[in-house]
């Protein structure tokens, strides 16, 4: 047990510092880049254009697809570094973590060649596009159709919550091929081109005033079916790889609130006294800080398994839990102490640019994406203690015959 | 020992609820949410209309001279309806400080108005982050000095301001918000169905309220009448958000069945029930002290207002998370409770505050 | 609303003190009374006795039954002010209150004016025997076996948790008398002598040490038909009345542990500093309190709402609930304030008597008697706000088929 | 980086836990726990037999002079089997103490008889409730005082003692328990599996540990190792805790199906689960830290302490409800973690003690 980078860690970590040092700007405060709006975008292409030049983009990939063939090792020095500068290194996180093992995994040698180089310069922007209205946790009970005409897949439905799409060049989208049969078995994986007339991307306005999310609809798309990922029938299976690839690239990036109230119980005095002081802010931050630290070595013990040659399981979910819940109760926590103005969201009377009071506003949508907290436990308690599972009202019906709300 | 509100006031309540669901649909708040008006204008006439701004104003200054009882039960309907008007301030606040501190001309001056909803009016304690402290001085009768924030302050016509003296004691003042010396501004909050200003005094000509206002424990009498009250604001919240939450888990399947018949669901509306009920009995209790102008009305107040507070902050934050997805949209309307459970928290002190003046009650009691 | 009596409750306030302060001795301090041993039952039959010749026994029973034909606000007064004195009022609280209204309902008026005077006067002392090693939570799930035999049932099987079945005469037991229904159908209910040769009564050693409750072996016990309550197979409905009795029973004995945190906060000083302005005892003390307040309050309002004719619903689910979490969240706290004393449970050392050490090892115990924290929230989804049942494994089937752990 | 113990601690880890899981059977804590005797000697003398007793010793005192993370293995397993011996007392805190500061002569003799098991030693800093004070005195070199409660004090031979030296100063003190002027007596506790006494000094003769240990900092180096060493106690525990809970509720059937297929069921042991792998992982930074003296050891250790021993409390109580009634019985086995969980969290202090100290040592090094 240690602390230490191996020798050749050692020597990848004083690269990559090297390199951010010439091509970055060093961050000097704990601020956060904002993640929206068309500029973000520009931005981001080209930070990632640079990045795959210098041999950076998606590390964990094979050469021949765009990545750098090393290990997830790697990849933590490369985010550990790269935290400590202003980049927008984590903008297509979602597309690049969850459509690029989808196409490792199921895609032909010829579209891996096509796609994954430009996928990993973000040249192409991709999305995934699996809820839907009446599909949240029953991820598998979605209504999308897939039909087949000719060689050709018709799509036609409605998905939600998709990041990006609205900047996307492709998605990778989970559709029910044959409603006849058990829900789980009647769905298949496909990629589609997101700048056919067939598609229509609308901004969902999110409850914080946002829109980082969309919904997306399919009127007679057209894909080929070239652009099958998996068997006819084999979506859910597909799916499954990716929404574990999701979990844990969310696990890198999941917010928790907690880096920013240790800066602002560093920096805030109200009434003339510092809340350090404070002995109701001392029991909580003692309370959040050993989860939070709890949260960043159980993520060094996934990668030390996972550099061992394990696979990291579903105790990503773990981190999900855990820092949504920590992130809402902080910045709820810190408007209560900051007294009558704390309701206040204005960047010259709210401490850390009104944080705290844009986190109150955005933190239930954290708990809800990726899986609510009853989802996640749900994971917890059937794939990592084996628990069983609940008597399924659903089970052995063929899809079509599923009660739902609207039937 | 009656533990529950009588028919007559049972019957307002109803009426209330009744005029609510028609005049105050939530489109209603929407509309001051989306836009720059800070309240909604014609509501406010409206209740100005069915005397709800005269209520606990007795009858020789122009109100209908009824108990505080009446106004609990209009306070829970207008917490329910989430109302975007300036009645908390006006009423519980303004009125309540005139009421209890104002000589008799500036009663014959203000309650009438209150009264007939010709004037708005508001209190002003807070100058920035923190609990309030007073740095705002009146000399030879004009005031100067920043408040924030201050409650619908923006559009109030008057408030009662706390500020230095000339001899440094504080003290509360009226002060015209439309008069000189006023500058004021609305402010971005969590809450913009509800208005919070920022109001810079330079100057205002301020008239100190009765004989002088200046014991911290005369104020906080104020402020604990307005705790119960509030609360009423928060369990009328809490109880419609519980609704609707229960409402669209019912119809809403997954896996083949109701949302609402997965034992997680069902436990967190329990608890949500746990937390509603408690508060609820909290706030008629409190309301029991407050009618009764009973002795343990601080501690009933402080415990009305934690458990309420502690409520509707657990209530409105679940019914986002039972609804999913739908629940983070501006379309759904979750986030209006979960912003209303915001901005009543801080209206008159946070929950750390009361839950410190709860524990001084308790053991000074005790 | 308001907290004075009507002028007949005061009238009777007044009467209950003036005889308490004739027949009773005056609570000094906030100590409790010892709830177990033959000594304790003596004293508590002839207390029971002697309230019974005043005319203060049972005060909601028909006085032809024993009682006193007074409503639940008499009793409440009752309760009020027996509170200032050492008595033994409470010692067949669970016998009364669940056996006696099972008999008023569903027993025969020659049963009734036999057996309940004896009950209130505790001549007779009554247990209720409905909870299984292998029916739990799932109460329905039980297997004790009630066959007919000419006149009389045979009973024969095993009870558990059953609070006084050493020191009862009687017992009211819920038996299966048809296994190849439906379990909820096939159940039927029967008072029994449990002075009888086939009826074995074996204390359970608690976890805190302590034997209130029994295990009770029935082997080929007799019971008269005339002894059955209500018809053959409707014993749940029975059973679900005397449950609801059983939680209004416990609502008003309810332990919180909040009185005698309140009154440690009041008058400990730990290393020369009363622990009243240690900022962390106050946060919680103020949480605490407001939800033992909103206890005190919501059981004002059920009283209130029986005193108009309503009835009491499953609300007293909720005091069970947050009472029983409360009294051992207290408890470990105020251990955890003791330091690394806190551990030792010495009357002499520990305060208050070690309360609070018993406690922490009591109270898990509380929590699962009269019904489990699951079990209360699902009653509150259920029964109050009216949730859909989750779909049931068992439903439909004939009990003997149900699966069940040792088949 | 390297999160992950070696080879050869895993190794030790699974021969810990094979030799506990033959030779300290439930059975064996439980005879402690029903009878007088104070821990259970055989084992004793089995876990010396082992060497556990000389791991972290230098070879030069007679140790075996592994590291501090082959005492973690070990700690995890006799946490999991709730061993009823003295270890924490005489390896985690005496022998410590002696590593630390003992003199050479000190050292000479103690530390070889520690390894071997032919003393037992122990830390005696409480005087009685609340946080540890010091009153007890030495003057020309007679030590007088009253030490409450001190761990395992009723079988140690010897105790490590904090008193007030001639010059008023703090200091650590060697004093031999079964010597002349001490008296000492067993202590009922809420975890009888482990003794807790307390031991009065009248003159017992008393020599200073090494050259005086008297900065309270000093003093918390060594509580911080034993607070890492004790986590691994506390999660082996919470494991066997939430093991128990699961294989009992998977056997078990209501309303015709598992029990731990209910939701409610099924959540909590996820929520336990949260806690377990939070504190372990937390463990595992303390054991880092430890093992290479790092300078983030005081908050390192605070944060393991904390989150174990809130785990612990956590899993040993709700696996208790997870077993229904008979998890309230003394012959199912919940009790016995239920209890060893309250009587590690006081061992060095309790929780809002190392809570304190975490924000002390977070905000010195942010």
């Amino acid at each position: 047990m240690d602390f230490q980078d191996t020798p050749e860690l050692a020597d990848f970590r004083q690269q990559v510092r090297t390199w951010l040092d010439a091509n970055a700007t060093r961050r000097t405060d704990n601020g956060h880049i904002g993640m929206e709006g068309e500029q973000a975008n520009h931005e981001a292409k080209d930070w990632y254009k640079k990045k795959a030049e210098a041999g950076f983009a998606c590390l964990t990939w094979p050469k021949e697809y765009g990545g750098a063939g090393l290990t997830s090792l790697h990849e933590v020095v490369w985010t550990q570094e790269v935290e400590n500068f202003k980049t927008r290194d984590a903008q297509f996180i979602i597309g690049i973590g969850n459509c690029g093992p989808a196409i490792l995994h199921f895609a032909n040698e010829e579209a891996k060649r096509e796609l994954l180089p430009r996928m990993a310069s973000a040249e192409d922007v991709w999305c995934q596009l699996f809820s839907e209205p009446n599909a949240g946790s029953d991820v598998a009970g979605l209504r999308t159709r897939a039909e087949l005409d000719g060689d050709n897949w018709k799509i036609n439905g409605q998905k939600i919550w998709t990041s990006g799409a609205q900047y996307s060049d492709y998605g990778v989208v989970l559709t029910r091929t044959d409603p006849t049969i058990s829900k789980y078995r009647g769905l298949t994986l496909f990629m589609i081109d997101m700048r056919q007339s067939g598609v229509e991307v609308r901004p969902i306005k999110q409850m914080d005033g946002g829109q980082h999310f969309n919904e997306v609809f399919f009127h007679d798309a057209i894909v080929p079916d070239s652009f099958r990922l998996g068997e006819i029938g084999g979506g859910w299976n597909g799916a499954l790889t990716i929404l574990m690839s999701e979990r844990l690239a969310i696990s890198g990036i999941q917010p928790t609130g907690f880096p920013q109230f240790l800066d602002l119980v560093t920096t805030l005095e109200l009434n003339g006294k510092p809340i350090a002081e404070d002995p109701i802010v001392r029991d909580r931050l003692a309370a959040w800080y050993s989860q939070w630290a709890g949260l960043q070595s159980t993520n060094k013990r996934m990668l030390t398994a996972v550099a061992k040659g394990g696979i990291a399981g579903a105790e990503a979910s773990l981190g999900k839990l855990v820092g949504a819940v920590m992130n809402q109760e902080i910045a709820n926590f810190v408007c209560q102490i900051l007294g009558p103005a704390g309701v206040i969201q204005d960047d010259t009377i709210s401490p850390a640019h009104a944080h705290f009071q844009q986190t109150v506003l955005f933190s239930p949508g954290v708990r809800l994406a990726g899986g609510t907290d009853e989802v996640m436990r749900n994971i917890i308690a059937e794939q990592v203690l084996g628990l069983p599972q609940e008597p399924r009202a659903d089970k052995g019906m063929a899809f079509q015959d599923i009660p739902t709300s609207s039937g | 020992m009656n533990f529950e509100f009588s028919e007559e006031q049972l019957f307002i309540r109803d009426q209330a609820r009744n005029f609510l669901s028609q005049e105050c649909k939530l489109s209603v708040v929407r509309s001051v949410l989306d836009s720059d008006t800070s309240f909604d204008r014609k509501l406010w006439q409206k209740v100005v209309g069915l005397s709800w701004t005269a209520m606990a104003i007795p009858e020789s200054y122009g109100g209908l001279g009824l108990g505080y009882l009446e106004l609990c039960v209009i306070a829970e309907e207008l917490g329910r309806s989430l109302a975007p008007i300036p009645f908390s301030s006006s009423v519980y606040l303004a009125t309540e400080a005139l009421k209890s501190w104002g000589n008799e001309e500036q009663k014959q001056n203000y309650l009438p108005k209150l009264a007939a909803g010709e004037l708005i009016g508001t209190l002003a304690l807070s100058e920035g982050l923190g609990a309030p402290t007073v740095a705002a001085q009146v000399h030879d009768g004009a005031l100067s000095g920043t408040k924030l924030p201050v409650p619908d302050g923006d559009v109030a016509n008057f408030a009662v301001v706390s500020a230095l003296g000339d001899t440094g004691a504080v003290g509360l003042y009226l002060v015209d918000l439309e008069g000189t010396g006023v500058e004021r501004e609305t402010l971005s909050s969590m809450d913009p169905s509800r208005s919070q200003a920022r109001v810079i005094f330079d100057g205002a000509p301020a008239q100190l309220l009765g004989g002088g206002v200046s014991s911290a424990d005369e104020l906080a009498q104020l402020l604990d009448r307005a705790a119960v009250l509030l609360a009423f604001e928060q369990i009328g919240g809490c109880q419609s958000a519980m609704d609707m939450g229960i409402a669209y888990t019912r119809e809403r399947y997954a896996f083949g069945r109701p949302v609402a018949s997965f034992q997680a669901i069902k436990h967190k509306f329990a608890d949500m029930y746990v937390a509603l009920e408690l508060a609820r009995s909290n706030a008629y209790y409190g309301a029991c002290a407050l009618s009764s102008d009973a002795p343990d009305l601080p501690l009933a107040a402080a415990t009305a207002r934690v458990s309420a507070t502690d409520a509707y902050y657990m209530i409105s934050k679940e019914n986002i998370q039972a609804h999913g997805g739908m629940g983070f949209t501006w379309e759904f309307d979750c986030h209006l409770h979960y912003r209303r459970a915001q901005l009543l928290s801080g209206l008159i002190g946070t929950q750390i505050q009361w839950k410190e003046h709860l524990a001084t009650r308790l053991l000074k009691a005790a």
